[in-house]
C-alpha cells in the first residue's frame, strides 16, 4: 500500500495538523490553556430573537441549509448542526416554538436525533413533536418555495439559516424581511453573503460559521479546535510568505514540496 | 454498545473513504486495495443507504400532512393537494424506475415533468430577480464605509458583465475582469481558506466522535 | 400575435403567474403551486430511490448474488427503527455510517484541495512583468494575509492586529460586491427566460 | 424634500413592475447592442474545434435542474450544437437528479433532426452520491450498466474503447453549483489528468474563475452571457444571443434603483 503521488506532503501533513489539533483540545480540556474568543458580532443576536419570538407568541425558524452530510458539504453542515444544538436549547429555555426545516434526507435523521436530545437534556421533551423537524423536499429551488410559502402563513418572528446556502438565499432571506422577522444568516458561502448582508439583520461570514458552536456553547473541546484552527491559518500565512519570498528570489523548493 | 458502536461505524467508515481516495496497492497481508473496497463497497452502500434516508424523510413529509388533514387544521386541503401530487409523482417515477425499457412510460414521465416540475421550477426561481431589484433599491446603501465598499465594485461589475457596459466606458470589462482576478480573488483564497480549516476541525471532532449530537446521548 | 393552442403552454403560463402572484401577497394561487411543487418533487426523489434501491441493491443482491449487499438494505432498513421506541437506538447505525462517508470524504480534501492548493495559488513571485503585475501580486499575498487576520478568533482584534483585520473585511466587501455584481446578471437570465417564455410561447407576442 | 421622503419608502410592487416592463419591452423591440467574447469562452471553442471527429468522443456532465432555467440550459444547447456540427459524438451523463430530463430536452431535438441515439451521443442517466459517484464513474465508466432507456451499455457503439474517463477526449461540464465543479477537480480532474471545461450559472462565474486562472479548468462558460459568445462564434444564434439586449436593460435599471436608493437615503438623513 503506497501513497498516490501528490498526496505526500498533503498526507503526513493531515497527521502531523490532526495530532496537533487533539493535543490543544486536550490541552483546553484539561485546563492547562484558557480559551477567550474574540466577539463574533450576531451570535448573539441570535437569543434576543429568541426571546422576542417568545413575547410575540410566534414560531422560531431554523435551516440547516441546502449541503448534505456526505460530499464536500459535510463540515459546513455539521457546523449548521451545532449551531441548531443552541437554537434548541434556547427554544426550550424561552419556551419558543421552534420549527426546523430540511432539504437534505440524509441531514433529516441528524437534526432530528439532535433536536430531541436537547429537549430531552432540558427537560422539555414534550416540546419536541413530530412536525418540530419537516422535511420538504430535497430540490433546493422546491424546499425554498415550501420554507417561504411556511414563514410567512406562520408569520416566523425570528429565522435563523446557518450551513450551506445557494441561489435561493435571497428568496428566503426577502421573505423574512418581508414579514419582518428578526434574521440572523451564519454561512461560508460566499456567492450568497452579500445578499445576507443586504437582507438579514446579522449576518455571520465565512469560518465564524465554524466557530458558532464553540462560541455559543463555550465547550472546552470545540474552544480548543478554535485555538487549533487559529494555529493552522498563522501555519499558513507564515507559508505563503516564505513562499512567495522564495519564488521571488528565484526558489521553487517549497512549492514542490507541497505538492510532492 | 449502544454508545459505541456507532462511533466505531463512523471512525473505520470515514478512515476507508478518506485513504482510498489517496493509496494504491492492497492493504498490508491482505489481496485487497482500499480503492477497490471503497469502489465496490463502501459507495454502492452509500447510494443505497441514502436511498432508504430519502424514503424516511418522505414518512416525515406524510406524517406532518396527514396530521394536518387529520386534525382539520386550516388550510388542509392544501395538504391533501400535496399528498395527492406526491403519491402521483412517486409512483410513475419508480413505475419508470422499474421499467427502464418501457420508453413510452418514460417519455409520459419526462411530459409530467418537463411541463409542470420545470415551469414551476423556473417562476420561483425567476422571482430572485424581482428580489434583486428591490433589495439594490432598499438594502444597498452606503450607510457605512464598507457598505460603499460593496457598493461600487458592484457597480463596476454589473457595468462590465453587461454588454451596455462597455458602450458606456470602453474599460469597463477591463475593470470588472481586475476586480474578479485580484481583488476577488484574494477575498475568496482568504475566506476559503479560513473556512476549510474550520471544516477540517470540524470534521476531526465528528471523526473521533466528540461531536455526537445527532448520535443521541448514553440512553 | 397568435395565442397558444397547447395545453401544456397554459399550464405553464399559470404556473409562473402563480408564482408571481406572490409579489403581490400570499395568496391561494401560490399555495397551490407551492404545494403541488414540493409534492411533486418530494416524489419524483422518491420514485428515484426506490429505482436506485433496485438498481443497485435488489437486483444486484438477488441477480448476481452480491451477497454484500445485504450489509446496505439492512443499514437502510436499520433507518427506520426510530418508529420502534424500544429498537429507536439502531437507527444510529445507518446515520453513523453516512456520518463517516461525509467526514472521510471532507477530512483530507478540504486540507489537501482547498488549504494546501490554496496557499499554493498564494505563493507566487512577486515581481511581474509589469509594475500592475508586481501590484496585483503584492494584493494577492497581503490580502490574503489580512483576511486570514480577520478569522483569528482567540485574539482580541486590538491595535494592529485590528487594523489588518479591518483590511481583510474590506477586501471581503470587495468579494461580496463582485458576487452581487455578477448575480444580478444570472437572475435577470432566469427572469428572461420566463419573460420568454409567458411573451413568446404562450402569447406568441414576440 | 417630501418627494424624497416618499421615494425612500416606495412600494416594493412598483420596483417589481418598472422592472417586468423594462425587460419586456426590448425583448419584444431588440435594440442590437454589440457582444465582447472573453478568453475563457473562446478556450472551449478551441478545445472543441481541435478534436477529432473520427477518434474522439466527448463526455457531458449536466448538474443542473430546471429551477436556473436558461442561464444554465442555453450554454449545453450551443456547446451540443457544436459538437453536432463538427461530427463528433458525445456521451451524457448526470450527478444530479433532474440531469438526465435536462439533457432529454435536447436529445430530443436531435433525434428530430435525424441524429442517431446511440451512435451519436447517449444519455446514461443519473447516478446518486454526487461527488462519490463522480469518482467511482471516473475509475470505471461500466458503473452504468444500463443507460438512461435501458439499453445495455456494453453494446452501444459509441461506449466501444470507453472504460475510465481518460477515455474522452474532453470533458464538458453543466453545472448550477460551486460543488459540481470543485467535485469534478477533486474526483477526476486532478488526480486522472483530464481536460476539462464547465459551464456554470452567472452566479458561479466569480468562484469557478480561479480554477480556470490556475489552469484547472480548461474553459469557462459563464450563464446566458456565455452561451450568447458561443453562438457568436460557432454562427448560430439562439437564446443568449436574443437576450442580450433585454439584459442590459434590467442592468441599467437596476443601477438606477441603486443610485435612486442612495440618493434619498442621502437626502433624507441630512433632514
Amino acid at each position: 500500500m503506497k501513497l498516490v503521488a501528490g498526496n505526500i506532503f498533503g498526507f503526513w501533513m493531515f497527521l502531523v495538523v490532526a495530532i496537533f489539533t487533539l493535543v490543544l483540545i486536550n490541552y483546553s480540556k484539561s485546563g492547562k490553556i484558557n480559551i477567550t474568543l474574540r466577539k463574533i458580532a450576531g451570535l448573539e443576536a441570535i437569543e434576543e430573537s429568541i426571546g422576542r419570538a417568545t413575547e410575540m407568541g410566534k414560531p422560531i425558524h431554523f435551516s440547516p441549509g441546502l449541503g448534505d452530510i456526505i460530499g464536500a458539504t459535510a463540515a459546513e453542515t455539521f457546523a449548521a448542526l451545532e449551531v441548531l444544538s443552541y437554537v434548541t436549547r434556547m427554544s426550550a429555555k424561552y419556551n419558543a416554538e421552534l420549527v426546523v426545516t430540511i432539504r437534505q434526507p440524509n441531514v433529516f435523521p441528524l437534526a432530528q436525533e439532535s433536536v430531541k436530545q436537547q429537549y430531552m437534556a432540558a427537560g422539555k421533551s414534550d416540546m419536541f413533536k413530530e412536525d418540530t423537524v419537516r422535511f420538504l423536499s430535497n430540490q433546493q429551488v422546491a424546499y425554498t418555495t415550501g420554507v417561504v410559502g411556511f414563514m410567512h402563513r406562520e408569520k416566523v418572528a425570528a429565522n435563523i439559516m446557518a450551513g450551506l446556502y445557494m441561489g435561493e438565499a435571497l428568496l428566503l432571506a426577502e421573505a423574512g424581511a418581508q414579514i419582518g422577522a428578526i434574521q440572523v444568516a451564519i454561512t461560508a458561502s460566499m456567492t450568497q453573503l452579500p445578499f445576507f448582508v443586504a437582507a438579514c439583520d446579522y449576518t455571520i461570514i465565512g469560518e465564524e460559521l465554524f466557530a458558532a458552536g464553540a462560541y455559543l456553547s463555550q465547550d472546552r473541546i470545540k474552544l480548543g479546535g478554535i485555538a487549533a484552527q487559529d494555529y493552522i491559518k498563522l501555519a499558513v500565512m507564515a507559508t505563503a510568505v516564505a513562499g512567495a519570498l522564495l519564488m521571488s528570489s528565484g526558489s521553487n523548493f517549497l512549492n514542490r514540496l507541497l505538492v510532492k | 454498545m449502544r454508545k459505541e458502536v456507532p462511533l466505531v461505524i463512523t471512525f473505520v467508515v470515514a478512515i476507508i473513504v478518506m485513504l482510498s481516495a489517496i493509496t494504491t496497492g492492497p492493504i498490508p497481508g491482505t489481496s485487497i486495495a482500499i480503492s477497490d473496497l471503497f469502489r465496490q463497497h463502501i459507495s454502492p452502500w452509500m447510494t443505497i443507504v441514502s436511498a432508504f434516508a430519502v424514503g424516511l424523510a418522505s414518512v416525515n413529509l406524510l406524517r406532518v400532512h396527514t396530521r394536518a388533514i387529520a386534525r382539520k387544521r386550516n388550510d388542509w386541503i392544501y395538504s391533501v393537494i400535496l399528498i395527492v401530487t406526491l403519491a402521483i409523482y412517486a409512483g410513475f417515477r419508480t413505475y419508470v424506475e422499474l421499467n427502464l425499457s418501457n420508453a413510452t412510460a418514460a417519455a409520459n414521465y419526462a411530459l409530467i415533468f418537463n411541463n409542470i416540475l420545470t415551469p414551476l421550477s423556473a417562476a420561483m426561481w425567476a422571482l430572485l430577480a424581482f428580489y434583486v431589484a428591490s433589495a439594490s433599491y432598499r438594502a444597498f446603501r452606503a450607510r457605512s464605509a464598507e457598505a460603499t465598499v460593496l457598493l461600487i465594485s458592484a457597480i463596476v461589475v454589473m457595468l462590465g458583465a453587461a454588454p451596455v457596459g462597455a458602450l458606456i466606458w470602453s474599460r469597463f470589462p477591463d475593470v470588472q475582469r481586475w476586480l474578479l482576478e485580484v481583488p476577488n480573488m484574494t477575498g475568496q483564497r482568504g475566506i476559503l481558506i479560513g473556512a476549510a480549516i474550520g471544516g477540517f476541525v470540524t470534521s476531526l471532532r465528528v471523526l473521533l466522535g466528540m461531536e455526537r449530537g445527532h448520535l443521541g446521548s448514553a440512553d | 400575435m397568435q395565442i397558444s393552442t397547447n395545453i401544456w403552454h397554459w399550464f405553464m403560463a399559470a404556473s409562473i403567474l402563480a408564482m408571481f402572484s406572490f409579489l403581490y401577497k400570499e395568496n391561494p394561487f401560490y399555495r397551490v403551486a407551492e404545494h403541488v411543487f414540493v409534492g411533486s418533487t418530494a416524489g419524483h426523489a422518491l420514485g428515484m430511490a426506490i429505482g436506485n434501491i433496485h438498481r443497485f441493491g435488489w437486483r444486484p443482491f438477488f441477480e448476481q448474488s452480491k451477497y454484500s449487499l445485504l450489509i446496505p438494505l439492512v443499514l437502510g432498513i436499520m433507518l427506520y427503527a426510530r418508529f420502534i421506541p424500544k429498537i429507536n437506538w439502531v437507527s444510529r447505525w445507518p446515520i453513523a455510517f453516512l456520518v463517516g462517508v461525509g467526514v472521510g470524504q471532507s477530512i483530507y480534501t478540504s486540507l489537501r484541495t482547498q488549504v494546501i492548493n490554496q496557499t499554493l495559488g498564494a505563493m507566487i513571485k512577486i515581481q511581474g512583468a509589469t509594475l500592475m503585475q508586481t501590484v496585483n501580486n503584492l494584493i494577492g499575498i497581503l490580502g490574503l494575509i489580512a483576511v486570514l487576520t480577520y478569522f483569528i478568533f482567540s485574539i482580541q482584534q486590538k491595535g494592529v492586529v485590528r487594523r489588518v483585520a479591518h483590511g481583510g473585511r474590506w477586501l471581503m466587501m470587495v468579494t461580496f460586491g463582485v458576487s452581487f455584481g455578477n448575480v444580478v446578471a444570472g437572475r435577470i437570465s432566469v427572469l428572461l427566460g420566463q419573460l420568454q417564455n409567458l411573451l413568446g410561447t404562450w402569447l406568441g407576442i414576440i | 424634500m417630501d418627494f424624497l421622503k416618499k421615494l425612500q419608502n416606495v412600494d416594493r410592487r412598483i420596483i417589481y413592475l418598472l422592472f417586468v416592463l423594462a425587460l419586456a419591452i426590448p425583448l419584444i423591440r431588440p435594440i442590437g447592442i454589440p457582444l465582447q467574447i472573453s478568453p475563457a469562452t473562446r478556450a472551449v471553442y478551441n478545445i472543441i474545434e481541435s478534436l477529432d471527429p473520427a477518434t474522439d468522443v466527448v463526455l457531458l456532465s449536466f448538474e443542473y435542474a430546471p429551477g436556473s432555467g436558461i442561464d444554465i440550459h442555453a450554454i449545453p444547447v450551443t456547446v451540443v450544437e457544436h459538437l453536432m456540427k463538427r461530427g463528433l459524438r458525445w456521451v451524457g451523463v448526470s450527478f444530479s437528479p433532474e440531469g438526465p430530463l435536462m439533457m432529454n430536452m435536447i436529445i430530443d431535438d436531435l433525434e428530430s433532426r435525424g441524429y442517431k441515439y446511440g451512435e451519436d451521443f447517449v444519455n446514461l442517466g443519473y447516478m446518486a452520491g454526487e461527488e462519490n459517484a463522480i469518482r467511482l464513474f471516473s475509475l470505471d465508466t461500466s458503473v452504468f450498466t444500463t443507460d438512461s432507456r435501458g439499453n445495455s451499455v456494453a453494446s452501444l457503439p459509441i461506449m466501444q474503447g470507453i472504460s475510465t474517463v481518460k477515455d474522452f477526449a474532453f470533458v464538458h461540464g453543466f453545472t448550477s453549483s460551486d460543488l459540481g465543479i470543485a467535485g469534478w477537480l477533486r474526483q477526476a480532474v486532478d488526480p486522472l489528468g483530464i481536460d476539462y471545461a464547465v459551464g456554470v450559472v452567472t452566479v458561479s462565474v466569480p468562484s469557478a474563475t480561479p480554477y480556470y486562472n490556475s489552469g484547472q479548468l480548461k474553459g469557462l462558460l459563464g450563464g446566458l452571457r456565455g452561451a450568447a459568445e458561443y453562438e457568436l462564434l460557432i454562427e448560430t444564434p439562439g437564446l443568449g444571443a436574443s437576450m442580450m439586449d433585454a439584459q442590459s436593460m434590467g442592468h441599467l435599471l437596476i443601477l438606477g434603483f441603486i443610485l435612486l436608493g442612495n440618493l434619498s437615503y442621502l437626502f433624507g438623513k441630512k433632514k
